[in-house]
């Protein structure tokens, strides 16, 4: 229990660590997964030190990696399931949204599901189409999943001891841009409960609400306007589904304006729930419109030209500067 | 390179496959597998009873639908030697992973069978508890309950626990990615899972020659494991041959797909209309095949036959049905807050505030 | 061209028909589209006219179904691939998300995907889980696709001709629990640009937004509140995406309160874009914030206490309350 | 009921393959296949060049990659005789749906190379027209690009033209559901397809043995077609193999299933680290098979190779690397606003709005 410098992926991959070592009930699964690590060494030496029975590769398939989590989960074991792209979750989707967000329904509320699906996602990091997408709303909008997402070292380590230790099924969205970055951490954290989102700074003049891989374009966004004496305070949303409205509305009751970030395209994206909620439930309140700033409704760019769609700290102070002028 | 030399020689595996030689070149028990096998008269005679009330509570069921008390009836006939036998043929510490039309399973593995039909009076999506009975739900979206057994079944190996699992669905469903995707995990993890494919001739409207290309049974072999055509109107065959694959699985043997034949008499289901798209002469030759003539004659044939089970079945197929009738139309109905108590073992706060909203609703007449 | 009364679906079945004999470069296909006609009888007597080489059966499997549409668009068709029930278009998530929306972007603009995924959805049927889904947020958000979906006989001919002819993949969402519907036609009708929304009744108090099945549930709404002297308009999207934000911008700007209903979850549903955007673009035009009216974030229930769920005229109108007395 | 006998019998089937008598046991051509293909000396001179130019032109992506001028490199080496032997059996109005290695078959089909390297530089998400050359996208979503070629190769049969169709994939992508059910939309609506799975017993660290059950040739019988496995180290075999199976096709005669085996000598990717996961021993076997010592020395025993072919083709392939950096390094970056305008053909008014803001936005230096 001392203090340690750790990477994001270090973190999650200390998580599954611990996970293996405190529950034996728990796998973990996917591909390239086990003597590889996975393409992003997440699962690194996980197999070596707990088997080939508790970490496993498996075949080329999404729906099936997805649908033996169903299986195994009623056979008492905590999956977690790894998919090693954004894009690559696709063909999973039935499996995700027909089944596993659905089973305990179907069975009468008696097959709990505590399934970790883990993803990482989101974009810049110069990778071919179908490696940086940002699938989280297809997820949040699916009944029965909780959907979730780190933006620290720290997170990265408590919610997803969380997500394996919570009986229904998560999808664990994983900043791939974001894995080397480093906090200090006493480890192990105790699980961080889900649905909560976290205050990354306080502030005054604006809410700035972000999640995964744009907490830290939030952040340097606060710190520039910081220099310009404005005060924005970043609201790190953690949970995707549920949303924490109590903390967002908290924030923006206080700040009156507020403006959301994310890399998915802002049609249909996260921003438009979230926006949707505080306008309505915030209406007399707000001093201006709620912001979205994400990508363009257009597929993924290619590697060369990806920066100018993803959210970066200017665009996001632009923003700041419309609602503060309007 | 010797790779190209290294082939696990299907077809040799299949000629040293016991299974296949417990049946002749009509997919039948050979009377020799029929010894072995050792089914006893009072046996086959439950497994006949059994069919007996499956069909009477299939046409129940049509009947039920007809008057207007479930939304929807996907009937049975045809397939009772198939889910009759198979279930039966599993051990009580076995798994059944089925398809929303194994309800002669449902029942053969003790589901109350006017529970089993609150699902299509639309009462829920599922009235069983899997674990209580080791059979799955009903999966309703093609092909997606074979990872769910395979899964289970690399379960039980994990576990080193000598369970077999059986997964089951109709020939369409064998057209899926997840049928193949699940075939292969079964085939690269060596689980204890019986594949049973219930080829029926029909997929609502297509027949299976527009739907399978080859042959099912033989997809087996490039699996790696093997694969068998039995007669699915046959309950003895089905029973002995389920019965030694889910033993050979329990024994580490691996998996084992078993194609049971049959043909499905009935529309798709209620809904259906049959007419547009086949002829009643498609039926003909399988309507020698029936699977309870079939069952009669072998017990005939073993002098295990007489007026008074035939009576006696008759009468607890009727009782059967009466009692399925009354349990469905008692059952009583959902209180529609449960939609919001089912979703999750740990909701979270936002949904329980819905629920609280959405009840207070329902109470204040709002929301109707 | 003489007028005749034709159902909803029967509008369908028309435009296929038409579509058919007038390019003989347009193909149907499906599950049981064939001898059958469809489960819901759309594509009745269609195989039975243009033979079994361009109306045919495939075997049960979505995904491929979705795939080969690629295949036979570069080949020079103009496939038309219908998707049984809208839970089980889910299976070709894949196809239509990583191929179908992103070939032509994929081959530098050069392969144009001249596709309709046609998928009967809503609920309110009375049917078996995943045969009564709302799954447009999920095609919405895809970039790539156009979503659209008719709520009466004149739309659903004049829609699906336009979505045939188009030269981009459209997903084509049929309110089956509407199929039934009549209305005299004289076809046939031009085709109606994709993109337009309707106002399907003028009003002044507030402004409905429905689609799809949800258009018949604003009209009786407008008609309780006409007898209460409140006059709603109803605006009919038709196109779920792109949105037709001018049409909708102009009929809120003049009512100043508005209302989105639909059947799908109110969570990451089409509402939260159309009340993010109305509420961003007329944040001072707006006397009450926008409302939705939707599903809870539950799997769709059974059909036994589904009414429960979906939404109704009361439901819309107690919104409607809840924004005149805002 | 005969339909259990009524089996299209694969096993006869098999020896009833014509194109399966083409090989021997070790899967390459027999002497009397090879007078039959007919490949001249110039033929298979001109084979091989392509192969070595493939093969430079390989080492030079990953020298690009590595002086990071590309983001990623998927080396070929190891797959130049399949690529080079399969692209050049197909007709000029056939058509090759690839995947993301196939860049050899890319280069054999007139793909300019320095032009498909833009694809790894970032400047687009495929550079090719596929309907000028006939050649589809390299996909990257493993094994969805199954259904594309199956599809349009359905369309060629309706449209009674006699155009083959390849398929391509690795034998990673045989795990696929896309995989499966593309096997048998081909063998249910007999489409001109030749599916062919490039076998380098990787999946990037996973094994064949644990991707695999069973073995992939043989899944072709289960759908009721033939399958051949081959060795896809020798161009000469796979050409005329695939060249035969093409023709097949075209003639009518179905789908036909080629799997070629050969070894993934390099990292899956540069991103790769293979020391994780395999031994450099595991290769060993192997390298005896490489493809272009292979073919060289069918052109030796042909006596159809001198020191001066063998200096051309280097001079060529070095000419070609030349000139395949210049042409990546002098391809224009891409105008951010094509983004916009390849989506869709008829762009909504809404997205030609974001494009001018987007635009505008860059220009006024806002988005940067
Ligand atoms: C993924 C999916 N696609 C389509 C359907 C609609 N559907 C229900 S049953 C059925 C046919 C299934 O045929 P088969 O597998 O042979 O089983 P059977 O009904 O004959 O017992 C179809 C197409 C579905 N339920 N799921
Ligand atoms: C659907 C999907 N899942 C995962 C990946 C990541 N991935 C890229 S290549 C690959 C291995 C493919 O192996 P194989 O099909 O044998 O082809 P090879 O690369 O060996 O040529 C994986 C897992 C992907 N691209 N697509
Ligand atoms: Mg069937
Ligand atoms: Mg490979």
């Amino acid at each position: 229990m001392t203090a340690t410098t750790v990477t994001l992926g270090k973190a999650l991959n200390l998580a599954l660590h611990d996970a293996l070592a405190s529950d034996p009930r728990v796998l973990v699964y996917g591909e390239d997964i086990g003597k590889l690590g996975g393409v992003f060494r997440i699962t690194d030496g996980l197999q070596a030190e707990f088997g080939p029975e508790r970490v496993f590769d498996t075949p080329l398939a999404e729906s099936t990696i997805a649908g033996i989590s169903v299986g195994l989960a009623i056979k008492g074991f905590r999956p977690v399931a790894e998919m090693q792209f954004d894009a690559f979750s696709y063909p999973a989707f039935n499996q995700i949204t027909s089944n596993l967000a659905k089973y305990r329904t179907k069975t009468g509320g008696t097959c709990n599901m505590p399934v970790v699906i883990r993803i990482p996602y989101g974009g810049g990091i110069g990778a071919v189409e179908h490696h940086s997408e940002s699938p989280e709303s297809y997820y949040a909008h699916t009944a029965g999943l909780k959907v979730v997402s780190p933006a620290t070292p720290a997170d990265a380590y408590a919610l997803l001891t969380a997500a394996i230790q919570d009986p229904d099924p998560v999808i664990f969205l994983e900043p791939k841009a974001r894995y080397y970055q480093r906090q200090e951490l006493t480890l192990p954290l105790p699980p961080e409960p889900l649905g909560r989102a976290r205050i990354a700074r306080p502030g005054s003049d604006a809410t700035i609400i972000a999640y995964g891989p744009t907490v830290a374009v939030a952040l340097a966004a606060a710190e520039g306007a910081a220099r310009e004496g404005i005060s924005l305070e970043v609201v790190d949303l953690r949970s995707l589904s549920p949303l924490d409205m109590d903390t967002l509305t908290a924030s923006v009751r206080k700040t009156r304006r507020a403006v959301v970030v994310h890399e998915a395209p802002v049609f249909m994206g996260l921003g438009a729930e979230i926006a949707a909620r505080l306008m309505h439930d915030l209406f007399d309140v707000l001093a201006a419109p709620i912001e979205r700033v994400g990508s363009a409704t257009v597929p993924y760019p290619p590697a060369r030209v990806e920066k100018l769609f993803l959210p970066d700290a200017d665009r996001v102070l632009e923003a700041v500067d419309r609602i503060r002028e309007y | 390179m010797t790779n190209i030399a290294q082939r696990r020689g299907t077809s040799a595996q299949a000629a040293a496959d016991p299974i296949a030689a417990m049946v002749d070149e009509h997919g039948v028990l050979t009377a020799d597998a029929e010894r072995a096998a050792n089914v006893s008269d009072a046996e086959l005679r439950d497994l006949y009873r059994l069919m007996a009330i499956a069909r009477r509570l299939d046409q129940e069921g049509v009947n039920l639908q007809r008057q207007g008390e479930i939304g929807l009836w996907g009937p049975i006939n045809g397939h009772e030697a198939i889910q009759i036998g198979a279930a039966t043929a599993m051990a009580d510490a076995d798994w059944i992973f089925p398809y929303y039309r194994d309800f002669g399973m449902a029942i053969a593995r003790g589901v109350d069978p006017g529970v089993a039909l609150t699902w299509f009076r639309g009462l829920n999506h599922g009235p069983w508890d899997p674990r209580e009975l080791r059979f799955g739900p009903g999966i309703i979206s093609v092909g997606s309950q074979m990872p769910h057994g395979v899964g289970f079944a690399i379960g039980c190996k994990l576990d080193h626990e000598p369970i077999a699992v059986l997964t089951c669905s109709g020939e369409g469903a064998t057209s899926t990615g997840d049928w193949h995707e699940s075939m292969n995990f079964a085939g690269v993890f060596q689980a204890p899972v019986v594949v049973l494919c219930e080829n029926n001739q029909w997929a609502i409207s297509v027949p299976f020659r527009q739907q399978v290309a080859g042959h099912i049974a033989d997809r087996a072999a490039g699996y790696g494991f093997p694969g068998l055509r039995v007669d699915g109107t046959d309950v003895l065959t089905v029973h002995a041959v389920v019965r030694a694959a889910a033993e050979r699985a329990r024994r580490g043997g691996g998996p084992y797909l078993v194609e049971a034949l049959t043909y499905r008499f009935q529309p798709h289901t209620t809904s259906d209309d049959p007419t547009r798209y086949r002829d009643e002469a498609d039926a003909a030759p399988w309507r020698a095949k029936d699977p309870l003539a079939n069952a009669e004659a072998r017990l005939r044939a073993r002098g295990a036959w007489d007026d008074a089970f035939a009576e006696q079945t008759a009468q607890a197929a009727e009782e059967a049905a009466t009692n399925m009738r009354q349990t469905l139309l008692n059952a009583p109905p959902p209180h529609p807050g449960i939609v919001f108590d089912q979703v999750y073992a740990n909701p979270p706060d936002s949904l329980l505030r819905e629920k609280a909203e959405f009840v207070s609703s329902l109470e204040s007449g709002g929301a109707e």
